[in-house]
């Protein structure tokens, strides 16, 4: 139907513009722009199915993006140490020796089954201990802030280990292939888009499944579900793993192509600076984060050359308004606007949903989109 | 749109939406297959990478660019916009005086938001699309570790004109603010020349205070000063009743200060609020200049020492001048330090390479950088050909009433800048 | 022993100051469960407060002690302007209103910039609270003394208001439970916007102390509303005892592990603590149990 | 709670339950539930010092429908709040030979426990169709999870027809009238194979008609299942109940057939002076115990 090929073909329209377009047009400054912002709305993606779909505001993804881009970075710094192998900041900061636990990482599997496994593994870990004693809604929310401040700490505090504020930089090589030559950055633009594209891929398939649906309900009515016999805490690990799954993914394709990963990346402002893209493109839709992460990020890059202050402002402002007066983001207006053009009456696709996966809020916006009752502190039981 | 209708299965165009751009992405990666690192000779990281693209840099007109690049938002704003006034500062007096080799310098601004990877990628726009001759500006060293690999690798100049920890040398950056033997080792020097014995070291957990540590303990150890304390507070840390608890428990009589923007604050309030006082206790700063003294309160301060290169009290006719022209150009209010000073002279000297080079070529101003000498606000300074960076000379100075910092003493001559800190046996396991 | 007993009082005086940062938010989120990531920024403006107000009259303490009215109500106005302007329309949506603040927070503090300069701007103490007195064989400073005696009388006000003022009594039956509160004929829109004004107030007085103690910057605020946020968290909703013990606590625990380890580390030790303390009482230390669905 | 003001009226339609369907969800054999039966003992809960259930001792057999009655803050949620792992409790609640108390309460569901709330709770943004899939595959695996519904299955189908919401099965249940919320929530129970229903005040805010029909419904469900209904609205009670249980502040005052309980003395006592009857539908939506 018309829905299903609106869907499939945006999702057509998006591989040309991100495999054809995009490399044919821009120099290889802006491409390598544009893989980075891919990389931040890999996170985008994440935090769309854990807070759009969960209900899980969470304020630290920079922990998990961060992990995953220190963990490429540690592999980077000791594939392109000299003799020794000893990488320069650590003989520079450090006394010369390389600690134990970074060992494992000159092997290029164990990077890259560390950046899939250990942050994913740590969401669930902590997921489960914070989700089982039912802390969730603003506690939830606060407690993950802390922890993005604590990481950010630690590994300012760890300059020997680390790099401290300077973090890790000044890779010469990826896997083998020099960062250098613009032709392997190119590449990395490549794998960038292709992750993405599957990542919201994967995504629009865990939307769509039970799984899915359950999410929602967990967010909508928590103790409902659980009345029904299932285990809230388990169906929100599941998602919030995804999601700091996906971040530390964006995190290690960051690191190459950025050049660099720093606690700046990674603290309290930078973790909430990646839902501001979520929240305007719609956060519990499927592609809004993503066009929202590059749009924002796009805007900041472009607007702040001409007026630095003025960018803050804007920042703010966008925080207010949408979050504000447009709580689902700016996908719904078109829905919105679909609607009204289709005329009065409620719209139906095959499956009873609408067609790009977005919860249905029949009378539009008069539906929060993350939960009433159920989320005010001081009401969880 | 019958509602008995079974959805139909996804996997089918899924995997066709999936399986598309994979291939895609398959074949041009493969066909694209840039250089690995194995074809190339081992760089040695102060070269010029081998990948670097040819200059993009326009000389044919009457005019040429060069770049600015300071964090004007952010939490580095507070220093940096002053950086960037005395660099708008030169660059117009350059303009009137005729320019550089006969051409005017048009300026392309941005701004570096307080975070590395946004002084990277300015740094990579800057280079690679607005083609600048040069580029001007960073502070923290975390900015300039993130934009050297860009310099290196795009083969252009950045002028860091901010006092840094040492232990680096790129032939792609000019640093013409202090090296650690410029102003800690003075600053050590005079301290065991005071007489002092017990020294205690506080610091933001950062790059620049755990390395101008490591080098202070050393020194210590070879000069015969206790180090009676080492601590450290995250940066914008505001509660330090424990570690100066710690400090008046420590019997130090001297304290070496490397914390950094608002902790300052936080420090020396509580510092005086426990009886502590600078006749008897002095502190010694180097993070803390002209602009910061009013934030930090003249009566938290006066009478304890900073370590730098320049003071806006420094008597000499280029100075005066200097501080002339800042003053009418921004308001009689402002005052002038030491990172403005070291910018404002970058440029300068970048001027005197160029046109000692007769070229803005990259390659040719690294050859005739060596030698280069500015009549600088601070006094005469020289390019160092070898590592970059410019002999300078030491001055400590004391606060006084009037929020000014009065040199207290000075190295006897320009100090040859050493960031490896060669010319030191003491040194020798530091790097 | 010496040591031991400044450390205590280094705790408690830490504990002191968290507990004026936490102490309007303990009121407006325990009332409305409204996040409020501006209210560090209600704490700069109270501390740019005393920074103008000091210009205006001359005299350091007759300027400190103007300064925490006037700070009060240009904190309570902040946030009475904030509540009727945003919060009120999203009432429904805590976890929305967390970011929406934060994006006040980042227009207050630019337009901090904008008005008074980056630079920091400085407060002088006055003469009666510079130096230190002797207690218990241990040089303690004035200020924090003053500080402490502060968090105190602001502690012992609001408690005594909610118990004995009919507004009291109006927000904790909101508190309790709203719907009820509302039939029984009170108004929770007037009740909300007073606790709003009354815990901003709050945040605008902390400001004005803070100036006794560090940089006034246009990112004062910043540095404290995590650790706020906190106190709040482990000190439960609701009751301002909770909020009270948990800043002690927090403080105490902070200046123990500075003094056995670093600052950095001693942060970070803090958090874990905090996450295995939610593990045992996930509603923290003191909690209103009321029933409802959620 | 979302009004349902902005319903198309045209859209919900009028839905009927459907009696016949209702077999089919509970076909199960009857030999299934033969010994199953509640068993409260010496149940209590406090909150911060306020005893709010006191000692409370109750039985329900299965093929029973037990109402409990009593005034406001007579402990009658918390005691279903208790059963369901909701409010901390002490004492003892076994059903089916199972200890309830001191389960997490997706345990208690997995033991055949299922309840409804005061306020309808029911996935105001998932259709119909979805919240009763939910419903009814709490024991799926994950791989199933995590794919697509393809089938409706048929339990669901036959709930549908059953709480009569077929015609409706693809719009959001937030837009459901109250009462079909009500009895979706019923519909919910029902595919969630529950073998003890615990209904908060299942009728509130409905017709006349409605309240018949839910009757009827409960009343066979009853008949195989054990149901206790917790109700304020007297006709109501006086037309389905099978036996009464009230409660007066945390503790059992009465218990017996509606026309024993109603004669009973002290249960008059309790009641004097008040219009019990009337009250049903004003607790509703706030209450406000």
């Amino acid at each position: 139907m018309t829905a299903r090929l609106r869907l499939w073909g945006g999702f057509a329209v998006a591989a040309v513009l991100l495999f054809v377009v995009a490399p044919g047009a821009l120099s290889d400054f802006r491409l390598n722009l544009l893989a980075k912002f891919l990389c931040l709305a890999m996170v985008a993606v994440g935090i769309g199915l854990a807070w759009g779909r969960g209900g899980m505001l969470t304020l630290g993804q920079g922990v998990f993006f961060g992990l995953g881009g220190y963990l490429m970075a540690m592999h980077l710094k000791l594939a392109d140490a000299g003799p020794g192998g000893v990488p320069d900041f650590m003989l520079l900061y450090g006394d010369g020796t390389v600690p134990g636990w970074w060992e494992p990482f000159r092997d290029p599997v164990v990077t890259v089954v560390a950046i899939l496994v250990v942050p994913t593994g740590l969401a669930a870990l902590l997921g489960l201990a914070v989700f089982k004693r039912r802390v969730r809604g603003a506690y939830f929310a606060i407690l993950s802030q802390a922890l993005a401040a604590a990481f950010a700490i630690l590994l300012i505090g760890q300059q020997k280990v680390t790099g401290g504020t300077n973090g890790l930089n000044g890779f010469k090589s990826f896997f083998g292939f020099t960062l250098a030559d613009p032709l392997n950055k190119r590449m990395l633009y490549f794998i960038a888009a292709g992750v993405l594209l599957a990542m919201v891929a994967a995504t629009r398939l865990l939307m769509r499944s039970r799984y899915g649906e359950l999410l929602v309900a967990v967010r909508d009515q928590e103790n409902r579900v659980r009345f029904l016999g299932y285990d809230p805490a388990g169906v929100k690990v599941v998602a919030y793993a995804t999601a700091a799954c996906f971040a530390a993914i964006g995190g290690a394709l960051f690191t190459p192509i950025v050049g660099i990963i720093s606690p700046a990346d990674v603290g309290v402002v930078a973790s909430i600076a990646f839902l501001v893209g979520v929240a305007i493109g719609g956060r519990a839709t499927l592609l809004g984060p993503v066009l929202g992460a590059v749009a924002v990020s796009w805007a900041e890059t472009s607007l702040s050359e001409q007026f630095p202050s003025f960018w803050t402002y804007f920042q703010g402002a966008l925080f207010i308004g949408v979050v504000a007066f447009l709580p689902n983001g700016l996908a719904t207006l078109g829905q919105v606007w679909r609607r009204r053009r289709a005329g009065p009456g409620i719209r139906e696709d095959e499956s009873g949903q609408p067609d790009d996966g977005t919860p249905r809020s029949a009378p539009e916006a008069s539906l929060p989109a993350d939960a009433p009752a159920d989320a005010l502190p001081g009401r969880t039981a | 749109m019958g509602p008995q209708r079974k959805a139909p299965p996804l996997t089918r165009p899924l995997l066709r939406a999936l399986v598309v751009p994979a291939a895609a992405t398959l074949a041009l990666t493969l066909a694209a297959c840039g250089a690995r690192t194995a074809d190339e000779p081992e760089a040695d990281g102060t070269g010029s990478a081998t990948g670097a693209s040819a200059s993009c840099v326009d000389t044919s007109g009457d005019s040429i660019k060069i770049g600015f690049l300071n964090s004007l938002s952010g939490t580095m704003a507070i220093s940096e916009q002053t950086v960037r006034d005395s660099l708008d500062l030169a660059a117009d007096e350059i303009n009137a005086a005729g320019g550089v080799l006969g051409k005017q310098l048009d300026v392309v601004a941005e701004d570096g938001a307080s975070e590395p990877t946004v002084f990277a990628e300015k740094a990579e726009k800057l280079i690679s699309s607005d083609c600048v001759a040069a580029v001007f500006g960073g502070w923290t060293s975390s900015s300039r570790k993130a934009m050297l690999p860009v310099f290196e690798a795009k083969n252009s100049l950045l002028f860091y004109p901010v006092q840094y920890e040492g232990l680096e040398a790129s032939k792609n950056i000019f640093y013409t603010g202090a090296t650690t033997n410029q102003q800690i080792i003075p600053a050590m020097d005079y301290l065991k020349e005071q007489g002092k014995t017990k020294v205690f070291l506080v610091g933001s957990d950062y790059v620049f205070p755990r390395t101008a540590n490591k080098e202070i303990v050393a020194y210590a150890k070879a000069n015969g000063i206790d180090i009676v304390g080492e601590e450290y507070a995250p940066l914008g840390y505001t509660d330090f009743s424990t570690i100066v608890t710690k400090l008046k428990g420590s019997g130090a009589d001297a304290v070496f200060n490397t914390l950094n923007g608002d902790s300052n604050v936080a420090f020396f309030k509580e510092y005086k609020n426990v009886g502590l006082a600078a006749d008897t206790l002095p502190v010694v700063s180097v993070s803390i200049a002209e602009e910061e003294v009013g934030g930090i309160g003249v009566d938290n301060v006066e009478g304890q020492l900073t370590a730098w290169n320049y003071y806006q009290t420094v008597d000499s006719p280029a100075n005066e001048k200097f501080v002339a022209a800042f003053k009418a150009k921004y308001g009689d209010d402002r005052v002038t330090s030491d990172p403005m000073e070291a910018a404002y002279t970058s440029l300068y000297l970048w001027k005197g390479m160029v046109e000692k080079a007769k070229s803005f070529d990259v390659a040719a101003i690294q050859d005739a950088a060596g030698g280069v000498s500015f009549e600088a606000p601070e006094g005469t300074v020289t390019v160092n050909g070898e590592n970059h960076h410019i002999a300078k000379t030491a001055l400590i100075g004391k606060i006084g009433p009037d929020g000014l910092i009065h040199t207290e003493w000075s190295s006897k001559e320009p100090i040859e800048p050493d960031p490896f800190l060669e010319g030191y046996d003491w040194a020798a396991g530091l790097s | 022993m010496d040591a031991l007993v400044s450390q205590l009082f280094a705790g408690l005086s830490l504990g002191s100051v968290l507990l004026l940062a936490a102490l309007g938010l303990a009121l407006t989120f325990g009332q409305m469960g409204v996040i409020n990531m501006a209210h560090g920024e209600f704490m700069m403006a109270g501390a740019y407060t005393a920074y103008v107000v000091q210009g205006i009259v001359a005299d350091a303490g007759v300027s400190l002690l103007v300064s925490l009215v006037v700070g009060f109500l240009v904190g309570g106005l902040l946030g009475l302007l904030l509540e009727v302007t945003l919060i009120s329309r999203m009432y429904r949506r805590p976890l929305d209103t967390l970011l929406v603040t934060f994006g006040v927070a980042l227009v207050l503090q630019q337009a901090a910039r904008d008005v008074f300069g980056a630079p920091n701007v400085d407060v002088r103490a006055p003469a009666w609270l510079s130096g230190a007195v002797q207690v218990l064989g241990v040089g303690v400073p004035k200020t924090r003394l003053f500080i402490l005696a502060l968090a105190a009388v602001c502690l012992a006000a609001l408690a005594l208001v909610l118990k004995l003022t009919p507004l009291g009594r109006r927000i904790r039956a909101t508190v309790q439970n709203r719907d009820l509160a509302e039939t029984s004929g009170i108004s929770t829109r007037a009740t909300d916007r007073l606790t709003f004004f009354v815990g901003s107030g709050v945040a605008g007085v902390a400001g004005v102390a803070l100036t006794l103690l560090g940089s006034i910057g246009p990112t004062l605020g910043t540095n404290y509303i995590v650790d706020a946020f906190l106190v709040v968290v482990v000190g439960g909703i609701g009751q301002l005892k909770g909020a009270a013990i948990a800043a002690l606590a927090l403080g105490l625990l902070q200046a123990s592990f500075e003094y056995s380890t670093t600052a950095s580390i001693a942060k970070v030790l803090v958090f874990v603590v905090i996450v295995a303390f939610l593990q045992v009482r996930p509603q923290g230390l003191v909690s209103v149990r009321s029933r409802s669905l959620a | 709670m979302t009004d349902d003001v902005t319903t198309p009226a045209s859209v919900l339609g009028e839905g009927s339950l459907d009696p016949q369907a209702l077999e089919t969800v509970i076909a199960a054999p009857p030999s299934r539930f033969r010994h199953d039966y509640l068993e409260v003992r010496d149940l209590r809960v406090v909150f911060d010092g306020f005893v709010a259930v006191d000692g409370v001792d109750l039985t329900v057999t299965q093929g029973d429908l037990r109402f409990l009655i009593g005034p406001n803050g007579a402990g009658k949620t918390t005691i279903v709040d208790a059963i369901t792992g909701l409010a901390p409790a002490t004492g003892s609640v076994r059903f089916g030979g199972v200890e309830l108390v001191g389960r997490a309460s997706h345990k208690v569901a997995r033991a055949g426990v299922g309840r409804t709330f005061q306020t309808a709770s029911v996935f105001d943004e998932l259709s119909v169709l979805q919240n009763l899939d939910i419903a009814a595959g709490a024991g799926r695996g994950a791989w199933s999870l995590l794919r697509r519904r393809r089938t409706v299955p048929e339990t669901v189908d036959a709930a549908l027809e059953t709480v009569g919401l077929t015609h409706l099965r693809d719009v959001p249940a937030g837009v459901l009238a109250h009462g079909q919320k009500q009895w979706l929530e019923i519909g919910m129970l029902l595919v969630q194979d529950a073998r003890l229903l615990l209904l908060d005040e299942p009728v509130a805010g409905m017709s006349q008609a409605e309240r018949e029909e839910t009757g009827q419904l409960l009343q066979r469900i009853g008949e195989q299942r054990t149901v206790v209904v917790v109700e304020h609205d007297m006709e109501f009670l006086r037309s389905f109940a099978s036996s009464v249980t009230v409660l007066h502040q945390g503790r059992v005052l009465s218990e017996g057939t509606v026309a024993q309980v109603q004669a009973d003395p002290r249960v008059v006592e309790v009641y004097l002076g008040r219009s019990a009857g009337a009250r049903g539908s004003a607790a509703g939506e706030t209450g406000g115990e």
